[in-house]
């Protein structure tokens, strides 16, 4: 299982592929703090990373290992944290530093069912809306989910890739079941990967200025030591990194963080469709939940059903094309979920008008079950 | 077994398992799906093949059995046999006399099972199985892991009832 | 922005021609003197202008404000060992005795601003600046 | 050779900031830069190699104004950050400032485990008794009986003894210096700075706006003076019953240990768990 090189057919455990996409996308800084179900991320990197030059700590908190992370990445490492619910909520603070200073960084978040400690070892996706809204301000970020244990491995390349692109911070959200679920999966080897970095300034380090808009408006990045001195700050700040109050440049300065994801939708919003072609009625799911869905939409075609499934794998920025285009091909849609209807209010929001968003929502610390979803096919066709 | 399977015998498998307290004693349970196809709900719908290694264990779980599925329980522990369609061995036992350790009795019983599954290649079972135990327990690993294989062997399961619910149910 | 010669108080030399030895750098003298320490110099405490003073070396000084950045706080005329720097009704504070100044430099290192310099001058040099 | 303001003033101080800058007449704030500027001009480290990070407060506010990798966090959290940093690039010098507040509440969990760990930073925490930027609240380290804006009837609870709590938390190199005893400071810093391992340098600072007028300890010369007469070294300290040292503190260095250095450990580790690979 240890030799990931080639198209190694290998076991692993979604939060070990987890661990393992981050080594492969060239994470080499890891800060974490031990929660259920998230662990077994920051027991692979703690004995992996040394092996590969990178450096993995223990912090005293979640605050502390957001922190560091977004201290690393700073200092120019591509830096990693994994959780769960309790710690995604200490996360939150140092979260809105990673956006305001566009530090680029993954956050993994195994959700567990909640609020407070919740249900520690209980699969549960209540902490979507969370990710999106959870640091205050009215911040950019992206959020991707993951299914399956090879997702986990390509969706965390991907999220690196995203991170570094776009100087920001990225969640990923992983759930108990794909966390834990071991499966065989085959890797890629490196060279088949493609990866990205930050772009580090050409300019002579009198010219830098290190918020700078430009065609893309992600501003070229430089780490400390590299000899362009600048100033980081929590506080809105203008081009060249220094505090501001000036109406004007809060405005240029939120805008352009925002702009920035915007302008990179084609590449960040990622979906994945099944049995659409022809589908009357489409379940619209993502994490663990799409794949009972997607053995659902099987059962019910074989039924005579024409039924569909989109996976949504970017949560946020919300996939509004995607899933604009089925709610106007199917007249229904099902969204089930293991919380009370978070991303079924985002797909409400985008609904034309004339098609029906129905809710599955369970919320008992099990996984939305391939029957249940089934049930609902048959029943709304 | 999944590694077995998966990495060694090419299948897609996928297994998911019980957390938290309960998987440091009592009722804990691990699922293993293997399916020649990309698997896409991860837990297991109906079991074709339960281990119950204690009472508390098979009484959570046998409800979700197959008709026809086969429940093999650890019968050091397991007092109570909820079907005739069963294989009683008593691993721990096993593993406490034959091998000299209690801890090895899942490797006993992992070896009956890979036996009577059907599903993996027992080469490929022992080779995974060494690449993942640690360093010095190899001999003993394997020696419990033949010993499940070979107490498996003197079982015939076609002189088991088809169904644990009944024949009749196949007739109807 | 930066601070220019212009905008620096130029201390108002109350005496000439009594001093003509050209002053060499002294590396004892010039040592930075230990915070409340710093009262070991030879230099009479009330030195004014108007009293000869000894036919010894002496070294002297310039306290120069910035008085873009000064705040006038008060801590270099209240932290001077030797009474050099006072505050006018404003609190914007001045060199009084400029030749009593050992050069300790108790007030531009306590000075928050970094509004205050002080530097070895040469009894010759005066400045013709009056005014701040 | 103390540096003039003149160097401090050119070399490190970042002109395109707007000056004065932004703390009170009389600010303690201001004389600990100076020291800081100084020492950091004594040992010739390049401005490039040098990360300085500050939490929120008054004293936060210090990296905006000086010319190097500055980094300027979120409340409690610049040791952190600053783990982050140094652990990724080892070769930078990191500094960290942080007020009392800063350091010692929010931020206290995180300081005592930086002091555990041993990684090579400087953590200068300027102690003024009290929250300056927020009104003048009581603050970990505000003395019994204060009066402040969240302790108007007098402060009930006890304080902190900050340099006393790094030195129990494990730190390699512990320090106490007074905005009085700038010129020693200088020294101490620069000490803390070269220190390979966790140093920590506390500043009694004043705050003569919020702490000190509420108390009644007079303008920011006074409570300035004031350190003077209420700082005893070290070594008088040791010697002094705990009624003599009743409203006074020691200054010095309080512990200078050697003790490994957790980057070094870690490269350490690493070349082990290659070798272990192979």
């Amino acid at each position: 299982m240890e030799n990931a090189d080639g198209q190694k057919r290998v076991l692993l455990q979604g939060n070990e592929a987890i661990a393992y996409g981050a080594l492969a996308a060239g994470c080499n800084f890891f800060a974490g703090y031990p929660i259920t179900p998230a662990t077994e991320i920051s027991e692979v990197l703690s004995e992996k990373l040394p092996q590969e030059g990178g450096t993995f700590i223990q912090m005293e908190d979640e605050i502390a290992s957001m922190g560091a992370i977004v201290g690393a990445s700073l200092a120019g490492a591509k830096a990693m944290t994994a959780t769960s619910g309790p710690g995604f909520s200490l996360i939150q603070e140092n979260l809105g530093y990673a956006c305001i200073t566009e530090a680029p960084c993954v956050v993994v978040n195994v959700m567990r069912g909640g609020p407070s400690t919740g249900l520690p070892t209980c699969v549960a996706q209540g902490d979507v809306q969370m990710a999106r809204w959870g640091t205050h301000g009215d911040h950019p970020i992206v959020v991707l989910s993951v299914s399956s244990v090879s997702e986990c491995f390509s969706i965390t390349v991907k999220a690196f890739n995203i991170a570094e692109k776009f100087r920001t911070p990225v969640i990923i959200l992983s759930d108990e079941v794909v966390g834990h679920t071991r499966e065989s999966v085959n890797l890629p080897s490196p060279e088949e990967l493609l990866i990205f970095d930050r772009i580090a300034p050409t300019v002579p380090s009198d010219w830098y200025k290190p918020y700078a808009n430009n065609n893309r408006s992600v501003p070229d990045m430089a780490s400390f030591g590299d000899g362009y001195r600048h100033h980081v700050t929590g506080l809105v700040h203008d081009e060249k990194g220094f505090p501001t109050q000036k109406p004007q440049e809060v405005k240029q300065f939120l805008t352009r963080i925002h702009e920035k994801i915007t302008k990179g939708f084609s590449e960040i919003v990622l979906h994945k469709a099944f049995e659409m072609e022809d589908a009357e009625i489409c379940v619209i799911a993502y994490g663990s939940v799409s794949r009972s869905a997607q053995r659902a939409v099987k059962e019910a075609r074989q039924q005579g059903v024409k039924a569909g499934l989109i996976q949504l794998v970017t949560l946020f920025p919300f996939p509004r094309r995607v899933v604009d285009a089925a709610l106007r091909q199917c007249r229904t849609v099902i969204v089930p979920e293991m919380n009370f209807g978070q991303i079924s209010r985002e797909v409400s929001r985008v609904n034309p008008g004339d098609a029906r968003v129905v809710k599955l929502n369970k919320v008992d610390g099990t996984l939305i079950t391939p029957e249940e979803i089934l049930h609902k096919l048959v029943n709304l066709q | 077994m999944a590694d077995a399977v998966g990495a060694y015998d090419g299948k897609h498998v996928c297994q998911t398992q019980s957390y938290g307290p309960e998987a440091r004693g009592g009722k804990s349970k691990a699922e293993l799906v293997i399916s020649n196809e990309p698997i896409d709900y991860p837990k297991a719908l109906q079991v074709d093949l339960l281990l119950a290694m204690t009472q508390a264990a098979c009484d959570a779980y046998f409800y979700e059995t197959k008709t026809d599925g086969l429940l093999v329980v650890d019968s050091t522990y397991v007092e109570q046999i909820p079907t005739s369609r069963a294989v009683a061995i008593p691993f721990t036992k096993i593993a406490r006399q034959d091998i000299g350790r209690e801890l090895v009795a899942n490797m006993v019983a992992l070896g009956a099972v890979g036996y009577l599954s059907g599903q993996v290649d027992l080469k490929h079972l022992e080779m995974a199985l060494l690449s993942r135990v640690p360093k010095g327990t190899e001999n003993m690993n394997r020696d419990a892991l033949q010993a499940g294989i070979a107490e498996a062997r003197r079982i015939d399961l076609s002189a088991l009832p088809g169904s644990i619910i009944g024949d009749w149910e196949n007739e109807v | 922005m930066r601070c220019s010669v212009s905008v620096f108080y130029l201390p108002l030399t109350l005496f000439e021609g009594k001093m003509e030895k050209k002053v060499s750098a002294s590396p004892k003298a010039s040592a930075p003197q230990k915070g409340a320490k710093a009262k070991k110099s030879e230099v009479p405490a009330k030195e004014t202008g108007s009293v000869a003073p000894k036919e010894k070396k002496r070294i002297l000084y310039s306290v120069k404000f910035f008085y873009e950045w000064c705040k006038s706080c008060g801590l270099c005329s209240a932290l001077c060992p030797k009474q050099v720097i006072s505050t006018d009704e404003t609190g914007k504070p001045r060199v009084e005795n400029p030749d009593a100044c050992i050069g300790c430099r108790i007030c531009e290192i306590h000075c928050p601003d970094f509004a205050i310099t002080v530097k070895k001058r040469k009894d010759t040099r005066r400045s013709t600046d009056g005014k701040r | 050779m103390l540096e003039s303001a003149e160097v401090i003033r050119q070399e490190y101080l970042r002109h395109n900031k707007k000056f004065p800058h932004v703390w009170c007449p009389g600010c303690g704030n201001g004389i600990v830069l100076g020291s800081l500027l100084r020492a950091i001009h004594g040992l010739q480290i390049p401005k490039d190699d040098i990360v300085l990070a500050s939490g929120i407060g008054c004293s936060g506010r210090m990296t905006t104004y000086v010319d190097f990798n500055t980094m300027h966090t979120t409340h409690g959290r610049a040791l952190t950050f600053s783990t982050g940093i140094k652990l990724a690039k080892p070769e930078l010098n990191v500094i960290t400032i942080m007020g009392d507040g800063d350091a010692t509440a929010i931020g206290g969990n995180h300081f005592i485990h930086a002091a555990r760990r041993n990684l090579d930073i400087t953590a200068i925490i300027v102690n003024n008794s009290t929250y300056g930027m927020t009104g003048g609240q009581y603050s970990p380290t505000t003395p019994y009986g204060s009066k402040s804006t969240t302790s108007v009837y007098g402060h009930v609870e006890h304080s902190f003894n900050i340099a006393e709590l790094a030195v129990t938390a494990g730190a390699a190199f512990v320090a106490r210096g007074t905005v009085y005893h700038a010129a020693q400071l200088d020294g101490i810093i620069k000490k803390a700075i070269s220190k390979r391992g966790f140093s920590v340098v506390e500043i009694i600072s004043n705050c003569h706006v919020q702490h000190g007028r509420r108390n009644k300890l007079g303008s920011a010369a006074t409570m300035i003076q004031s350190y003077k007469e209420n700082a005893v070294t070290v070594a008088q300290a040791a010697k002094m019953s705990p009624e003599e040292m009743e409203g006074k503190f020691s200054i010095g260095v309080l512990c200078d240990l050697d003790k490994p250095v957790l980057t070094e450990e870690y490269d350490r580790l690493r070349r082990e768990s290659q070798k272990e690979m192979k």
